[in-house]
């Protein structure tokens, strides 16, 4: 199947040509889904960040477009208003534990989760935590400098401004999680009290 | 289709180990269905495992017992041939059966 | 597991199902009584309650032999094993299993009869995380063992 | 074949970081699995499947054992392993359960929307006629060695559909298949993740399914596992026997093939 390219114009982004996908395989696509609750065939439709990440690891390439869709991540990073970056990292943990938020048969009135455990290690005490990404137990020992606290910040809100096709949801810029949650997330991280640094023995605290 | 029991027995030094499986959907009651009416209870309260015409276990069981439930059980005695049977009725009054050989 | 002929399968039979169910309600009139269904027992909703139901307070006995997963796959089913060491633990006449976390702790009671081994094996619901107790009865007394299962969650969108 | 690509390539060693395989500790469930031992509920269903296969149903009070599978009419020993395929009757490349669709639609004359409208059992059910049938047929090629057909055209048309699908991204959380299924070694919480990629993960895999599913005492099909997998990705429904579907199938069986089906299977 020869893959055609043609322009999608789904959102004007900055002199970036969006690679597509062949049209045969967008109408399927269109044509084997249907709208199921919240869940509308409007999210089969690329952004051209999606559409660049359509491939396999080995193919991903590190060139100046992909160089360029970085910048344009980064740039698009909203940092909390009021300059606060840490909320209470035990409701972090509760975001982190959720999975639910976002299915075709989840409640759109409940708060997303964030389903952090799916595929990192965080609390120690946890034994049902995923390896899809790398463990984050005791990430509080890298500290709270500002250069942290942005970078950690642009980790949750969107990681491909520093890896692109990464696997990892854009929880920020997707709007999945609000400031609040991501804050209570970066608490969890971060803040020394939070269980995730804590070691597996130590005075782990229920949560 | 319930009513159903898988049975598999045989000897194991002089004990004889009876497995058997059966077809059951062991609904709580606390449960919802898809359209969010609450699925009734539907669950095995009396099994018996019979060799020959002898009751060799009985048990009552709750609706915590594992849907399509296993019960394993040994006894002395039993030679192969011989009949092993597993009786079951339920909170509804529907009934199972099922019936082998020693192996 | 396969008893009947991988074929054509037959309807259920039901031909001495009569006789099977008889010999379920009234059994042989030995030693063993009919042992009527320990209802209150089993509506109860704490784990001390229905513990109260069954008799008393069991203690703790290395004789009773539980075996159950450290960690389930899944907490709707769950394989356990009760045995007995007769050795230690002689003439128990009833096993006992019990879920602390469930919304009724008793999932279940086997009365074993005379000759017939102390070894039961089932599968069981467990809601979460917590202890899983094994408790026979030998003579009148109660004795228990428990052990810990850890209920994880599975899936993306747990 | 794939998309557009570019040339410079990710240095060497960078990759390597990557391939490390995260030791995820298996056999974290062994235990578990040998209490379990063998005994598979889907023992019933798989009669239950063959009970629907001889019993007359629809308009035409007709059974299923016209049906051909793939292996000529009424040969179901072995015609599992061969899906998907292209049928020349329908001019269209079928999995296994839009086949058996076909056929109560043809043979038994049922109407094809009452059945595709619900073809998986929800909360509460205990099992619907189409899981037992799929279940039986799988059983059929149990020990049998997967082997789709790639021969026409439009077969390996559907392959190269199937593996673009597997690496769309799309939906507010940008998954896609690949997003889990990309990598060996990895797992959602305590969930194992086959490597869909790699030979001998993607052929166990697939040969495993239909399987028994504890968490909910139910068989369930391939076609419901992709369909819930979607829902899990964010994506709006899949629909049932749709194109995205027997390719994902498809994909995943040529890459299988070779390997042996062992379903119907026992998971969480």
């Amino acid at each position: 199947m020869k893959a055609t390219i043609y322009r999608m114009t789904l959102v004007m982004w900055i002199g970036v040509a969006p690679v597509a996908v062949s049209e045969d395989l967008a109408s399927v696509i269109h044509a084997s889904f249907s709208d199921s609750g919240q869940a509308t065939l409007m999210r089969l439709e690329q952004d051209p960040l999606q559409q660049r990440c359509s491939q396999p690891r080995d193919k991903r390439v590190d060139d100046d477009i992909a160089m360029a869709l970085r910048q344009e991540r980064l740039n698009a990073v909203v940092f909390p208003e009021d300059g606060n970056f840490l909320g209470d990292w035990q409701r972090g943990s509760a975001v982190a534990a959720s999975g639910r938020g976002l299915q075709s048969n989840d409640d759109p009135s409940i708060a997303n989760g964030g389903n952090c455990y799916a595929c990192h290690q965080l609390a120690p005490t946890e034994v049902a935590y995923g390896t899809l990404g790398p463990s984050l137990t005791q990430y509080g020992l890298r500290g709270q400098s500002e250069a942290m606290l942005r970078y950690t910040w642009t980790k949750l809100w969107d990681t491909h401004a520093f890896n692109l096709c990464s696997h990892m949801p854009r929880f920020g810029a997707q709007k999945i999680l609000t400031e609040q949650q991501l804050k209570d997330v970066m608490a969890f991280l971060l803040d020394p009290n939070s269980s995730v640094n804590q070691s597996a023995e130590g005075p782990s605290s229920a949560h | 289709m319930a009513g159903r029991i898988k049975i598999r027995a045989q000897k194991k030094g002089e004990l004889t180990e009876v497995k058997a499986l059966m077809r059951h959907p062991m609904e709580t009651g606390m449960r919802k269905d898809q359209a969010g009416e609450s699925i009734p209870a539907h669950f095995i309260t009396e099994v018996a495992v019979l060799h020959g015409d002898q009751t060799v276990m009985q048990a009552h069981w709750g609706a915590a017992v594992s849907a399509n439930p296993f019960l394993g059980v040994r006894f002395q005695g039993g030679q192969s041939g011989d009949a092993v049977r597993v009786v079951w009725t339920d909170n509804q009054g529907g009934t199972g059966e099922g019936e082998t050989t020693i192996r | 597991m396969k008893d009947t002929a991988k074929g054509r399968v037959s309807r259920r039979r039901l031909l001495n199902w009569a006789a099977a169910l008889g010999a379920l309600m009234t059994l042989p009139a030995r030693a063993w009584a009919t042992v009527s269904r320990p209802e209150t027992a089993f509506d109860a909703t704490a784990l001390d309650q229905a513990l109260m139901a069954l008799g008393q307070t069991p203690t703790r006995h290395e004789g009773v032999i539980f075996t159950t997963p450290d960690i389930a796959e899944n907490g709707a089913v769950v394989p356990i094993r009760v045995e007995v060491d007769q050795t230690v633990l002689p003439n128990v006449s009833k096993v006992s299993v019990l879920v602390e976390m469930n919304p009724n702790p008793l999932a279940a009671v086997f009365d074993i009869a005379p000759g017939t081994e102390v070894y039961i094996e089932t599968r069981v619901k467990v809601a979460q995380t917590g202890n899983l107790y094994a408790v026979v009865e030998s003579d009148g007394q109660l004795f228990m063992a428990s052990r810990e299962t850890k209920v994880t969650l599975g899936g993306c969108g747990g | 074949m794939t998309l557009y690509r570019f040339v410079m390539m990710i240095p060497r060693w960078w990759l390597l970081l990557m391939v490390v395989p995260a030791l995820a500790d298996e056999g974290i469930f062994d235990q578990y699995r040998d209490l379990m031992g063998d005994d598979n509920p889907a023992i019933f269903v798989i009669e239950e499947g063959e009970e629907f296969w001889v019993q007359s149903q629809g308009p035409s009070a007709a059974t299923l054992e016209a049906c051909d599978l793939g292996l000529g009419t009424g040969v179901t020993r072995g015609a599992y392993a061969q899906f998907p395929r292209y049928f020349a009757d329908t001019d269209r490349v079928m999995d296994i359960e839009t086949r058996l669709l076909y056929c109560m639609e043809t043979l038994q004359g049922r109407d094809r929307e009452v059945i595709a409208a619900k073809p998986y059992s929800l909360r509460g059910d205990f099992g619907t006629e189409l899981e037992a049938l799929v279940t039986w047929l799988a059983a059929e090629s149990e020990g049998m060695t997967i082997a789709p057909e790639q021969a026409h055209p439009k077969e390996r048309a559907m392959y190269a559909m199937g593996e673009e699908i597997f690496f769309y991204r799309a939906g507010p959380h940008d998954f896609s298949c690949a997003t889990c299924h990309e990598q060996s070694n990895k797992r959602i919480r305590l969930q194992q993740l086959p490597n869909l990629t790699e030979h001998t993960e993607v052929a166990e895999a697939y040969g495993s399914w239909p399987a028994y599913r504890m968490s909910q005492g139910l068989v369930r099909t391939m076609g419901w596992r992709l369909q819930d997998c979607f829902r899990q990705q964010r994506w709006p429904g899949l629909i049932f026997g749709s194109e995205v579907s027997i390719a994902l199938q498809t994909y995943m069986a040529v890459n299988a093939t070779g390997g042996i089906m062992t379903a119907p299977g026992l998971k969480r």
